[in-house]
């Protein structure tokens, strides 16, 4: 007879992690019709005039980091634009590496967004406008596992390729710090 | 004792029933019938045979699976040394060891000889022990992770299979020794530590053939 | 009566961009697609042929075998007498020989045997005929299977000779055609039932299957094998055409994209090149190079688009374009808000890619 | 040591036993009362009844599932459920008939019968049986949850890697059919164990091999084959799991994995799995045809051989399920030969019953109407089966709606028009009551034509092209109108199985009292009181023939030197069946439930983390001491039974 509440609470708390984790959100259109879509930036290193963050205003998808399905679209997406060719499986190379506690723009996922729609100095393309924001926040989710941020029963496992980096879902968390400017030389 | 022991032996050889009764007047008298009995006699036996034949599949099939993978890749062992032979062979040596005081145990039991059964079990159990701490060191010896490559996730697969083996049967030689020294007991117990002993030997025969595959698959 | 159509397509994608922004979750029905022959008995080629043989030989001795046992069970039934709830068992069969029944059992065994045999070698005989087909002055044509497309390449003399398209398998009558099949990400089967039997396309292992089309025509083929969301939706066409009309096919594939002539056309590739498109098509003679989706140097060649799901008219195309997942719910392809101007546009390209 | 006979505890002297014994007799077999004496209980007909009415529960929400994808395909381009909800649903369905209906209900109805037909007081080892229920419970009550929290399994019921794998099933959907697996298999093991040794041992004496019922037969056989087949699934679904959580290679064939594996290792199990269910609706045939066509069954050798015949060709034909594949040429006319030879075994029996209803005489009862549909729906998908076997017309019908209708008329036909059957047969046995006749005509007519109108247009969309699995169709295809009427057919079966619960439901109150044996069958679960006694019978028959209750002299005497108040069995010999030793059974306890819990903790803790698989195991080890070690006052009742061999 001891209270009872808090064991349901909890109960009821995983069942809807569990139902949210699990969850397939196919994307909707966006509400608002892309911005005009000559005036978007090549994908080239500085290209012309990124969208302000803010000046379009898109809703915060960040939650999609507690969904498998997000992170793992992000994986496939990750794959796809080939982000792997310059940060390769979050080890870096051409790219600074994404499995480390060094985040220069921050590690919060509007922080990633905004360097993957804006682009960054030294080499980040600006990617906004062409990869539509649904997949920007599922490439940002899956960013975050690739340091460990993300639930160990959300991030990705293993995929069906050569065994690079461990596994998203075997990763230890690192804890985010601002980078130093000093260690950019990578 | 010794009498019974004799008795128990005589029938195994005849394999005749002890004194079967027969029905006389629409009944059939089982009082006198004997309240247990060894190897094929008890339920437990059949139990344990059961479980020895579902293992031996498992063991089988993760065999085949070890060298379906094998004829898949051109190179074996993938990209990692194959384990260092040391501490298995070690562990292979002190198993079939381990069969002798499973041996006297098994005796003993059949005996109906506490004493015996206590000691022969209570070795049983060191020997499990000393065994599982081989069986440790060998892990560390595989030269490769289960994440690795198909060559190091069956290994890994077929190590443990056998040590769960290891482990429950250690445990369950454990909890029979302990048994011994503070009872209750009866009978059927020293049907149990036959039973026991069966099972060991199973597990230190279906290891021969994994410690081949495993440390010799990729040598050979 | 163009410009009427164009007009009406322009209000259709005015309606679907509206739809899409008002983010309605309704959908207006598909338009059907016009499906290809697609009947495992209705044949057009020798190896489906010889299995509609196979077929009916198995499907003869199989009704012969069930109505003699459906028949026995009857005449058992009307034969054999009624008994009381209390009746006592006969149990005069105990320690007896029944010859009558004994032998019955024994016949129907028998010839249960030698029907089973028969059928065994003409499935054995069968089998061999399909794996001996001729394959002189074959075809040589590669098949990827994708989640929810198929790719296929083309091979020629030179390697600039070799093109890529998607979902449209254009193949000469009366040529034997040798597909290689493999698969990108999970298990597909690729089955055309009027041409032959199916074959698994399997990640990390190459499967070839060879067939020959005998009568021109258009036959549909679709994945077999569970392979997720769209399963359901990954179909595909198999275009049989007199030679003279493949070859002249060919040559029309292996040229890069017709640059745009007219504004509009002009307007939409911009479009196209600077929005999510980009990402994942290719257009052969523009800077669109990503091998992720359908490639889309002749988009405008093919009758169907989305793997056999929506016809390739200007309408399907923006409504798709807009929201896909309208369409195939779980397909790759992300939704793409334009503005109505550039929608039009970008049809109005597409639509160009003859 | 041995104290035999030091105050001679009371036995059964008098046979037929007096009042009393029979009290103590029912004292001591009896379940604990409470809620506590309720999760204590380990008698076999308590646990067969528990057992036997999960699994018919799993066969509803299945059956609810299989409506809700007849709903969605009644009409072309349907949006009523989406491809993932759709993808979730077949997959649920296909596991719960296969892994959580078919193969538990076989094994429940033998817990249950067993026992009773070869004149045994209790299955071999009642707590592992208790625990076996209590494991398969929680696995199938695991799977529903998750689905309810839409984390149901979506790759289908054989889970092809790699789309179950974790590159293409993310999140824990396909994990949790894993683990589901695990659970059920290793109920169905520790079953199999169970029966195996109780039909070898605890048989009545008298009751040689020769003379044991065809349907113990049938499980002793099934029984087997589990044992062989199920390892296969479960080292399959292991390496799944460890490809998904721990990175491990087996399917991944960048790694030098393969996918094919995955299908070799599930189909080794997945076909003989199809005659592990078929088996027992065998055995229920053999048992209900002879009693009414009132005469011993025709050519008994003939069907054990065959089924034994029919067991070890069923591990010879998996790979028909993998013709598709690109394997070798002589590979697949070896496979096709084996697949096509299975047919002999069941023709032999076939024809055996044949032969049995020809020279009979035949009493009209709702369960021998049961047996016909089996000789028009089983043959029929014989018949799809010799087609399927056939590698050339394989290709073209697999993977299609051919398939769907092929394996539901082989599985329903084979088995569950038998277990229908079998509940109409064995239902007064259980309850003490009949069911009516009326509603049970009604409901085999209906399943029946609903059944066939359901599966057989599925044929026809097969051939037309229409693959499996597909969570919709376009109207363009022209597949609406037969879709339609399987849907149509669909409502009929389930309103069939409806009017058989409300028979169940009124039977149970007001059907007629059965007694003990309302069919004059001769088998001996029909010489006990209906339902019966806890001690199943008052005094062990001594068995003369094969048909005790119908042949003269088919009881010979009665058993008799038992103790009345301790759990005490006569154990025979396996071949002959000689009394051979009186063996003390534990009684009731707790543990086994205890132990499943800590099993269930371990198994669904090791789906989020490895870690599981230690910390798991420890409430595991002590709830299986617990239970093992003996407890003071059982100890001293057996001590004052003991006399050493």
């Amino acid at each position: 007879m001891i209270s009872r509440a808090p064991v349901v609470a909890t109960l009821l708390a995983c069942a809807l992690a569990g139902c949210y984790r699990e969850k397939r959100e196919f994307e909707s259109p966006p509400e608002t019709p892309a911005r005009d879509a000559a005036r978007l930036s090549a994908v080239l290193p500085g290209g012309s005039a990124p969208l302000k963050p803010g000046a379009q205003p898109t809703p915060d998808r960040s939650r999609l980091d507690e969904n498998a399905f997000a992170v793992n679209q992000g994986k496939r997406l990750y794959r796809w634009y080939n982000c792997s060719g310059c940060h390769s499986n979050g080890g870096g190379g051409m790219g600074v590496p994404l499995m480390d506690a060094e985040w220069r723009y921050g590690h919060e996922p509007r922080a990633i967004y905004a360097s993957i729609v804006e682009g960054r100095p030294n080499g980040m393309p600006a990617f906004g406008g062409r990869i539509p924001d649904e997949q920007v926040w599922q490439i940002v989710a899956y960013v975050r596992s690739l340091s460990g941020q993300v639930q160990k029963d959300v991030a990705p496992s293993r995929s069906d390729t050569i065994s690079g980096a461990p596994p998203e879902n075997t990763r230890p968390e690192a804890k985010p710090a601002p980078g130093k400017a000093a260690s950019s030389g990578r | 004792m010794s009498a019974e022991a004799d008795q128990v032996t005589a029938t195994r050889r005849s394999g005749a029933v002890a004194g079967a009764p027969t029905v006389a007047g629409g009944v059939l008298d089982v009082r006198e019938l004997p309240s247990f009995g060894f190897s094929h006699r008890s339920v437990m036996w059949w139990g344990t045979a059961g479980l020895m034949a579902i293992e031996s599949t498992v063991f089988a099939l993760a065999i085949v699976v070890y060298f379906y993978l094998r004829t898949h890749s051109e190179l074996w062992p993938m990209r990692s040394p194959p384990p260092e032979l040391l501490w298995g062979t070690l562990n292979t040596v002190v198993m079939i060891v381990s069969l002798w005081p499973n041996q006297l145990a098994k005796r003993a039991a059949m005996k109906l000889d506490k004493s015996g059964v206590q000691l022969w079990l209570s070795v049983c159990t060191v020997l499990g022990f000393l065994i599982l701490m081989l069986r440790g060191l060998e892990l560390t010896a595989l030269n490769v992770r289960w994440d690795t490559d198909a060559y190091g996730s069956i290994v890994w697969m077929i190590m443990l299979l056998h040590t769960t083996h290891l482990v429950t049967d250690t445990w369950d030689t454990t909890v029979l020794d302990v048994l011994f020294f503070t009872g209750p007991l009866e009978g059927k117990r020293y049907v149990d530590v036959n039973e026991n002993a069966i099972y060991w030997n199973f597990v230190v025969l279906s290891w021969l053939p994994t410690y081949a595959v495993i440390y010799f698959g990729p040598r050979g | 009566m163009g410009a009427e159509l164009r007009r009406r397509a322009f209000a259709l994608v005015a309606a679907a961009v509206a739809a899409a922004s008002a983010g309605a979750a309704f959908a207006q029905g598909r338009t059907p697609v016009v499906p290809g022959a697609h009947d495992a008995l209705a044949v057009a080629g020798p190896q489906a042929a010889q299995i509609g043989e196979l077929w009916n030989l198995t499907v003869f001795i199989c009704t012969a075998v069930f109505c003699a046992i459906l028949l026995g069970v009857v005449f058992a039934l009307w034969r054999s007498g009624r008994a009381r709830d209390d009746e006592p068992a006969d149990l005069s069969s105990i320690g007896r020989h029944e010859r009558g029944p004994y032998l019955s059992v024994l016949w129907s065994v028998g010839v249960s045997i030698v029907l089973l045999l028969v059928l065994v070698v003409a499935s054995v005989v069968t089998d061999r005929a399909l794996a001996r087909m001729s394959l002189e002055n074959a075809v040589n044509i590669d098949v990827t299977g994708h989640q929810w497309w198929w790719e296929l390449r083309y091979g020629g003399d030179k390697p600039s000779d070799s093109f890529t398209t998607a979902n449209e398998l254009h193949i000469p009558v009366g040529r034997p055609v040798i597909l290689k099949l493999r698969a990108d990400d999970v298990i597909h089967s690729f089955w055309v039932p009027s041409l032959a039997g199916k074959k698994d396309l399997i990640p990390g292992r190459t499967a070839t299957l060879h067939f020959r089309a005998d009568q021109a025509g258009r036959y549909r083929g679709q994945c077999a094998e569970f392979c997720g969301f769209q399963h359901a939706f990954m179909a595909f066409e198999v275009i049989a055409e007199p030679p003279d009309r493949y070859d002249a096919w060919v040559a029309a594939q292996r040229q890069p994209a017709a640059e745009p002539t007219d504004a509009g056309a002009r307007r939409g590739q911009e479009v196209f090149l600077g929005s999510a498109c980009i990402m994942c098509h290719a257009i052969e003679g523009t800077t669109a190079g990503a091998r992720k989706a359908p490639d889309l140097t002749h988009l405008a060649s093919r009758t169907t688009i989305a793997a056999g799901t929506l016809p390739n008219r200007s309408a399907e195309l923006a409504r798709w374009i807009a929201n896909p997942q309208e369409f195939k719910p779980g397909t790759n392809m992300p939704a793409t808000a334009l503005p109505a101007d550039d929608m039009r546009a970008l049809v109005a390209y597409l639509e160009s890619l003859k | 040591m041995t104290v035999s006979g030091t105050a001679s505890p009371p036995r059964l002297n008098s046979v037929p036993p007096s009042a009393e014994d029979a009290a103590a007799l029912e004292r001591t077999w009896r379940d604990p009362p409470g809620l506590l004496g309720w999760l204590a209980a380990i008698n076999h007909k308590e646990i067969g009844k528990r057992f036997i009415v999960t699994a018919f529960g799993f066969f509803v929400a299945g059956g609810l599932l299989a409506a809700a994808m007849r709903l969605q395909l009644a009409q072309p381009d349907n949006r009523l459920i989406g491809p993932d909800l759709y993808n979730q649903i077949f997959t649920m369905h296909g596991t719960t008939m296969m892994f959580l209906f078919a193969v538990p209900v076989m094994q429940a109805m033998s817990i249950y019968l067993v026992p009773l037909m070869i004149g045994s007081r209790s299955v071999a080892f009642p707590r592992m049986n208790a625990y076996g229920y209590w494991i398969y419970l929680f696995g199938g009550l695991m799977l529903f949850v998750a689905f309810a929290l839409n984390i149901g399994p979506d790759a289908g019921w054989f889970s092809y890697v790699p789309l179950a794998g974790p590159d293409y099933s993310p999140g824990k959907r396909v994990d949790f059919w894993a683990q589901m697996i695990t659970f059920t298999e290793l109920s169905a093991l520790i079953e199999a164990v169970i029966l195996i040794t109780g039909v070898l041992k605890l048989r009545a004496p008298g009751m040689t091999l020769n003379r044991i019922p065809l349907f113990v037969w049938g499980m002793l056989v099934t029984a087997f084959m589990v044992m062989f087949a199920m390892p296969a699934v479960m080292l399959a679904s292991t390496a799944l799991i460890t490809d998904r959580l721990v990175a491990t290679h087996f399917y991944n064939p960048a790694e030098g994995g393969d996918a094919i594996l995955w299908q070799h290792l599930f189909w080794f199990f997945g076909h003989p799995e199809v005659y592990l269910i078929f088996i027992p609706g065998l055995g229920f045939m053999s048992a209900i045809i002879p009693t009414f066509a009132r005469r011993p069954i025709f050519g008994y050798s003939a069907m054990v051989l065959s089924l034994i015949a029919t067991a070890f060709l069923a591990f010879g034909l998996w790979v028909h399920h993998m013709f598709a594949t690109n394997l070798p040429e002589l590979g697949k006319s070896f496979f096709t030969a084996v697949s096509m030879m299975i047919a002999i075994p069941s023709a032999v029996q076939i024809f055996c019953w044949l032969a049995t209803l020809w020279t009979g005489k035949l009493v009209f009862k709702t369960p021998l109407l049961f047996t016909f549909a089996f000789f028009f729906v089983l043959v029929l998908g014989g018949m799809t089966g010799i087609i399927l076997a056939s590698v050339p017309l394989d290709l073209q019908v697999h993977d299609t709606y051919f398939v769907v209708a092929h394996l539901h008329y082989v599985l329903i036909g084979g088995a569950v028009f038998p277990l229908f059957g079998a509940f109409y047969y064995w239902f007064p046995k259980i309850t003490g009551r009949m069911l009516s006749e009326r509603l049970g005509r009604w409901n085999f007519w209906l399943f029946l034509i609903g059944f066939n109108v359901t599966f057989f247009p599925m044929h026809m969309l097969g051939l037309q092209g229409m693959p499996r699995r597909v969570y919709t169709y376009g109207a363009e295809m022209g597949w609406s109108n037969l879709n339609a009427l399987a849907s149509l057919g669909a409502l009929t079966i389930a309103i069939s199985m409806l009017l058989f619960v409300i028979n169940v439901w009124r039977s149970l109150r007001h059907g007629a009292v059965a007694g003990p044996n309302p069919w004059n069958a001769g088998t001996l679960e029909w010489s006990t009181p209906s339902p019966p006694p806890a001690c199943n019978f008052e005094a062990i028959p001594v068995v003369g023939g094969r048909d005790p209750l119908w042949e003269p002299g088919g009881v010979r005497g009665h058993v008799a030197g038992l103790a009345v108040d301790s759990r005490e069995l006569l154990m025979t010999t396996v071949l002959d069946a000689e009394p051979e030793t009186r063996e003390s059974f534990p009684e009731p306890t707790i543990w086994p439930f205890v132990g499943a819990v800590a099993t269930t903790v371990f198994f669904i803790g090791s789906i989020f983390t490895p870690w599981a698989i230690v910390w798991g195991s420890v409430p595991v080890a002590i709830a299986l001491t617990a239970w093992f070690w003996p407890k003071r006052r059982e100890n001293t009742a057996h001590l004052a039974l003991e006399r050493a061999p």
